[in-house]
């Protein structure tokens, strides 16, 4: 009983996690309809800014979060002004590969680029906190503040869709982009802003990532196909879904590896094409 | 239509000249050139990227002093690296060691990282009788099948642990081991190895795992690590990302074994951990107790830029390096066929240790226990060479 | 013309080897390996328009199948029949579920489709050999390898150029086009995506087994790694998807990109590699042939054959 | 207000509209008539900046339009109701009616408009906290062009407002049309039913394709045989 409670706890933090990055590749793909390949490697960015600085000045990873966060908007709005944005008007079909093309061709030059300048060695944060425990339990603080940020993030980002104009304009942008138009959305601006915020959460992601774990400039392709699969299993552009889908992943990985760690690693997969083959458009899709 | 013949001939001539072979060689070699791939990019890339830049620093020390002599031309020769980029791949290892097989300019080949990649890359030294000197490879895979032409530098994959057990067996204190190993072939050989050493020596192994190397999530190994309860946790993975994560989460769930053995630690594992890393055990394939026959190595570690203990497969380069040079100067020719065979028969000392072949092919230099001590690392085996005494955590 | 200049790049590679340049022979065999991974993903990515992100799969498999069967002393071509069928059982299998879902769905659940793969041939390691790699009987055998490979591409080419003039090709781009539409004028649409899989998992998997017999050694993370599934893609994308010479293209350009870079420049290669495929998928988003010039080019000498 | 100087527009190769000139006054109704495929969904997105004329001027209100993108436009009060209605189906009737005036402009006069279109169509004010997705088709088309009107036009172009909707509903949604009209807003109606809005619109304009064919004032092309034959079926 023990076992299972420790292994739900942390199947639900490591989800949590997982689903923090999700949402912001899910939040792109309902706004703009391509498929970011890069999207992981705004994540090791957010990662190896937070490392640099906090070698530096050794300031608490997580402000130090918080302090990239507008450089890593920015970083997310320039690479759709100007990488994305030419994409927008050609034909759905060409479009979903021209930026397969596009984003993969980003996101192995930004992995090579930043391999060369900052070295290709894994670095990780040196930032922990003590754990919580209760008899033979434990809880993590350090991911306990992960889900409490994420929590947090959900209901502002929650709030932020339903109640500003730049919010309702991204969700009216993802349900019927024409209509947007119609009214008056910039549509580009609202997807430049979309990338912007995914990228925020990405690096977010990041930060959580290089404090708990390590991130390496190669990670990036292999984070994002874990987070594609995340999004596919709540549905693609639907946010509850990549938090279900995250929770989901995390808890199936935990609960499978405690009896076999490799059969851990491919259920993520597993469980993708079986939710699939009954949900043909995800848990959540539309 | 004959324009475009033309045209078309040309774009084609173009790209034969781009990727084709350069065309020009001398006849009497002004230097010697050693052809190999490194992983400048690639998975491999964080573990042994930097290596380049060891071996040209190398190749600059000995070319300081006239470079190598060579009895069959009276004189000495400069050395030189032909290095390309395998990416990692056994595919593009093969590929290059083909374009580097075409240049007669080549006598010798270093093998690439890692005993997949090698496997390739052997077949083309065999098929073309060109020397070749395997570093950082030493599974059972590649010495399978006999090749007279590769050897290697290194003992088995499954001896590199066999320092690490008289440590505890004359120390004592310690009874239960826990490993914890990334499924690779290395490392499920190292670890095979140091199991069975254990058992051969009295110590019990009460918790064994493989797990696949993208895993992140090590909470679940964890709970059970906790309820086995060992004094001694090994992790013995190539991706640093895998021994960071697993160290990481083992000290979020509070559990603290009286000894942590990491296989290969290096400055980035170090870092990331911070004071937790103090007294971590690992093991390097140097140890820098006795300093009379280290000079050329610590010279060239310092030109690079890294310390020993940054990179614990520094020392298997060296090695290399010196054992190439060893040969080339023994067989006094850049004869092929005589180089190899010295390879197979010389029996030296570098830093104070013999080197040899074994029949198989194997080389004979393993690994020394070394400890994190004060954000360092330092040799603490054997004894009568090491710099500091071991502790528990 | 078009023959001709057909002719006489055929007869160059006919007569290659016996230039002995076994450097280019090996990258001749690694671009013939691309070229049909490229052009067979395209008999069902830019025919019928379902971007199938796992194509590599059947590769994968194919590769394993050859490699375990032939271990078992199994005949050489007998092993590679099997490998090839094993891909085909495969896409059978597999295509009638991967088929019911659309765009973006398809292609990621065919893209998790070969990391399951991956994770599987790890986690079998009693029949796959795990992480440890399948290894067969080496040998030296460049020059069958070399002419097995170019047969094998000529083959993937005059099967697209065949399927794009018969009516089964026609109903692929009516699928492409306008599947709903397709299925309502009665053109079996599930019999003509499923056919299409098959031809273009079956060169796949016969190029697999190629790939065992080449390399040697095969483990799971070279025959379903990521960058090798997402290569042959980038490929027929930047070549140019839908066209014959598309995906022929795409490859030759990006793998002599690739070697220039790669052998000229010791870092920042896979940088300007990406940077490449970047901006072809921006400033030429229909690929190299839809260019102006060398689409007009290309019609001129009669090798633009779009479906 | 409205000014549409000879414009070309291709779809790759094949050539859509060969020249179409046409011109809607200030609070005037003008239809633009035609089969399928004769190109009105095409002149219309061209207006509306979806699509860029390779040759020819549009103006709206002295300012070169066709250059603009489809947001600005709708900004300048230029609003197209589709013929699709291009809601936005997950969000509720009154988010929906707010997105409409998403635009500054607009959006001071939120209550105002509000209370317009809930006056134009009570039922709206009963369903608004529904999901758009799930209404019928007649509250759809009334949510658009409720949506349409809270953008404050200055031109309104409603395609094919009466496609798909019960008969009842038709005559309703006419009716709407011309009390709009009376609120000072020119109205754009491209319609296949075409003895309906020619009885409401002032001229009209007849393409086929691709170019005008014929226009006038709506009366007149009522009479007209050709029309008679070929529109009206009489």
């Amino acid at each position: 009983m023990e076992i299972a409670i420790q292994l739900v706890i942390a199947g639900i933090l490591q989800g949590g996690l997982y689903a923090l990055a999700a949402f912001g590749l899910s939040l792109i793909f309902g706004v703009s309809n391509v498929l970011n390949l890069a999207h992981g490697e705004f994540l090791m960015l957010g990662g190896l800014f937070c490392f640099l600085i906090f070698s530096a000045t050794g300031l608490n990873p997580f402000l130090i979060g918080l302090m990239i966060l507008p450089f890593a908007f920015f970083l997310g709005y320039i690479f759709d002004r100007f990488l994305m944005r030419p994409l927008a008007g050609k034909k759905e079909h060409i479009r979903l590969m021209s930026s397969i093309l596009v984003t993969l061709g980003a996101a192995l030059c930004i992995g090579d680029v930043t391999s060369f300048l900052a070295g290709a060695e894994e670095k990780g944060v040196d930032y922990s906190m003590p754990s919580f425990f209760w008899g033979d339990l434990y809880i993590s603080y350090l991911r306990l503040l992960a889900m409490v940020m994420i929590a947090g993030l959900t209901v502002g980002i929650h709030y932020y869709l339903k109640k500003t104009y730049t919010g309702r304009a991204l969700r009216a942008t993802t349900q019927n982009i024409r209509g947007a138009m119609l009214v008056g959305v910039d549509t580009s601006r609202i997807r430049s802003v979309t990338f912007g915020i995914g990228s925020m959460l990405a690096s977010i992601a990041g930060v959580f990532y290089v404090v708990l774990l390590s991130i390496s400039p190669d990670m990036g392709l292999t984070v994002t196909i874990k987070y594609l699969c995340i999004i596919v299993l709540g549905g693609l552009g639907s946010l509850i879904g990549s938090l279900v889908g995250g929770v989901i992943l995390g808890l199936t990985e935990s609960i499978v590896s405690y009896y076999n760690p490799h059969w851990g690693q491919t259920a993520a997969f597993l469980i993708l094409v079986l939710i699939l083959l009954i949900r043909p458009k995800g848990l959540f899709g539309k | 239509m004959k324009r475009k013949m033309s045209v078309f001939c040309l774009v084609f001539l173009m790209a034969v000249a781009i990727i084709g072979p350069d065309l020009t060689w001398a006849e009497d070699p002004k230097e010697i050139k050693i052809g190999a791939t490194i992983a400048l990019s690639g998975r491999f890339k964080g573990i042994v990227g930097t290596f380049k830049t060891l071996g040209n620093e190398w190749a600059g020390l000995i070319n300081e002093r006239g470079g190598i002599y060579v009895k069959e031309y009276g004189k000495k020769l400069p050395i030189k690296f032909e290095i390309y980029d395998d990416a990692s791949k056994p595919e593009n290892a093969r590929k290059y060691y083909e374009k580097m097989a075409t240049d007669p300019s080549i006598s010798f080949f270093m093998g690439p990282f890692s005993s997949f990649i090698s496997n390739a890359a052997t077949t083309v030294a065999g098929k073309h009788k060109i020397p070749m000197q395997m570093v950082c490879a030493n599974d059972a895979v590649l010495f399978e099948k006999p090749n007279y032409w590769r050897v290697g530098v290194l003992v088995p994959a499954e001896d590199e642990w066999e320092r690490l057990v008289p440590i505890y067996k004359k120390k004592g204190g310690v009874k239960t081991f826990a490993t914890i190993t990334m499924d690779t072939l290395h490392n499920k050989g190292a670890i095979k190895g140091f199991e069975e050493d254990l058992k051969k020596n009295g110590f019990e192994v009460v918790y064994s795992v493989v797990a696949p190397p993208p895993t992140k999530n090590f909470a679940p190994m964890i709970i059970k690590l906790r309820k086995a309860k060992p004094d001694v946790v090994c992790i013995e993975a190539l991706s640093p990302a895998f021994t960071i994560g697993f160290l990481k989460q083992m000290r979020e769930a509070g559990y603290k074994p009286k000894e942590i053995i990491v296989g290969h630690v290096t400055k980035h594992v170090i870092d990331a951990l911070g004071p937790y890393a103090e007294n971590i055990t690992g093991l390097a394939y140097y140890y820098d107790g006795d300093t009379q026959d280290h000079k050329d190595f610590l010279e060239i570690l310092r030109r690079s830029g890294f310390t020993w203990g940054e990179y614990m497969e520094s020392g298997i380069r060296f090695w290399a390096y010196t054992r190439i040079k060893q040969a080339i100067e023994k067989a006094g020719t850049l004869d092929r066929k005589k180089i190899m065979d010295t390879l197979w028969n010389m029996k030296t000392k570098i830093m104070g240790l013999d080197s040899f072949v074994t029949p198989e092919g194997y080389g004979a230099l393993g690994a020394w226990p070394c400890q994190v001590q004060g954000g360092k690392f330092v040799s603490i085996w054997p004894l009568d060479k090491a710099v500091k005494l071991h502790n528990y955590r | 013309m078009n023959r001709i200049i057909l002719g006489i790049v055929l007869l160059f590679l006919l007569i290659f080897p016996v230039f002995n340049l076994p450097y280019l022979n090996t990258f001749l065999i690694i671009l013939f390996m691309y070229i049909l991974l490229a052009e067979s993903y395209d008999i069902l990515g830019g025919y019928t328009g379902y971007i199938n992100m796992g194509h590599i799969a059947f590769f994968g498999i194919g590769a394993y199948t050859f490699g375990l069967l032939w271990n078992t002393g199994l005949s050489l071509y007998l092993s590679f029949l099997a490998g090839t069928l094993a891909a085909v059982v495969f896409a059978i299998l597999i295509s009638f579920p991967l088929f019911r879902l659309q765009g973006a769905y398809f292609s990621l659940a065919a893209f998790a489709l070969v990391k399951l793969m991956e994770h599987l041939t790890l986690n079998l390691s009693s029949i796959t050999h795990g992480s440890d790699g399948l290894k067969v009987l080496e040998g030296n055998r460049m020059i069958p390898m070399y002419y097995l490979s170019l047969l094998l591409v000529v083959a993937v080419v005059v099967v697209s150029f065949l399927i794009t003039r018969s009516r089964f090709g026609l109903a692929m781009a009516s699928v492409r086009e306008e599947e709903e539409i397709a299925f309502d004028f009665g053109v079996p649409v599930q019999r003509i995506k499923t056919t299409a899989m098959v031809i273009s998992a079956s060169f796949a998997g016969l190029m697999g087994s190629f790939y065992t017999w080449y390399t040697i050694f095969i483990n799971p993370s070279m025959v379903f790694g990521t960058e090798m599934a997402l290569m042959p893609i980038a490929m027929a994308m930047l070549g140019g998807s839908g066209v014959i010479i598309g995906p022929v293209i795409g490859a030759v350009f990006l793998l002599i990109v690739e070697e220039t870079l790669w052998t000229r420049f010791a870092y920042l290669h896979t940088a300007a590699y990406g940077l490449v495929i970047l901006l072809v998928g921006l400033f030429m988003p229909g690929g190299l042939v839809r260019l102006r010039p060398v689409r007009r080019f290309l019609i001129r000498v009669g090798l633009f054959k779009e479906l | 207000m409205l000014e549409i100087n000879g414009i070309e527009v291709f779809y790759g190769d094949y050539q859509a509209l060969f020249g179409v000139e046409a011109t809607v006054a200030s609070a005037e109704i003008v239809s633009l008539l035609g089969a399928n495929g004769a190109g009105k969904t095409t002149t219309i997105n061209t207006i509306c900046g979806f699509i860029r004329p390779r040759a020819g001027t549009i103006h709206f209100d002295n300012t070169i339009i066709h250059k603009m993108s489809a947001n600005k436009i709708v900004e300048k009060g230029l609003i197209q109701i589709p013929e699709e209605r291009m809601l936005f189906p997950d969000m509720t009737v009154l988010e929906n009616l707010q997105m409409g005036a998403y635009l500054g402009r607009a959006r001071k006069k939120l209550a105002d408009s509000m209370d317009w279109v809930y006056g134009l169509f009570p039922i709206l004010q009963k369903r608004q906290s529904q999901l758009a997705g799930t209404l019928s088709g007649g509250e759809q088309q009334m949510v658009a062009i409720g949506r349409g009107l809270m953008s404050l036009p200055r031109l309104l172009i409603l395609d094919e407002p009466s496609l798909g909707l019960a008969p009842m509903l038709v005559a309703e949604v006419f009716q709407v049309i011309q009390k709009i009209n009376q609120e000072g807003v020119a109205i754009l109606l491209v319609e296949q039913n075409v003895h309906q809005s020619l009885k409401i619109s002032n001229r009209a304009y007849l393409l086929e394709n691709g170019s005008i064919a014929m226009e006038g004032r709506a009366s007149e092309l009522l009479d007209r045989d050709y029309i008679r034959e070929s529109y009206l079926g009489i």
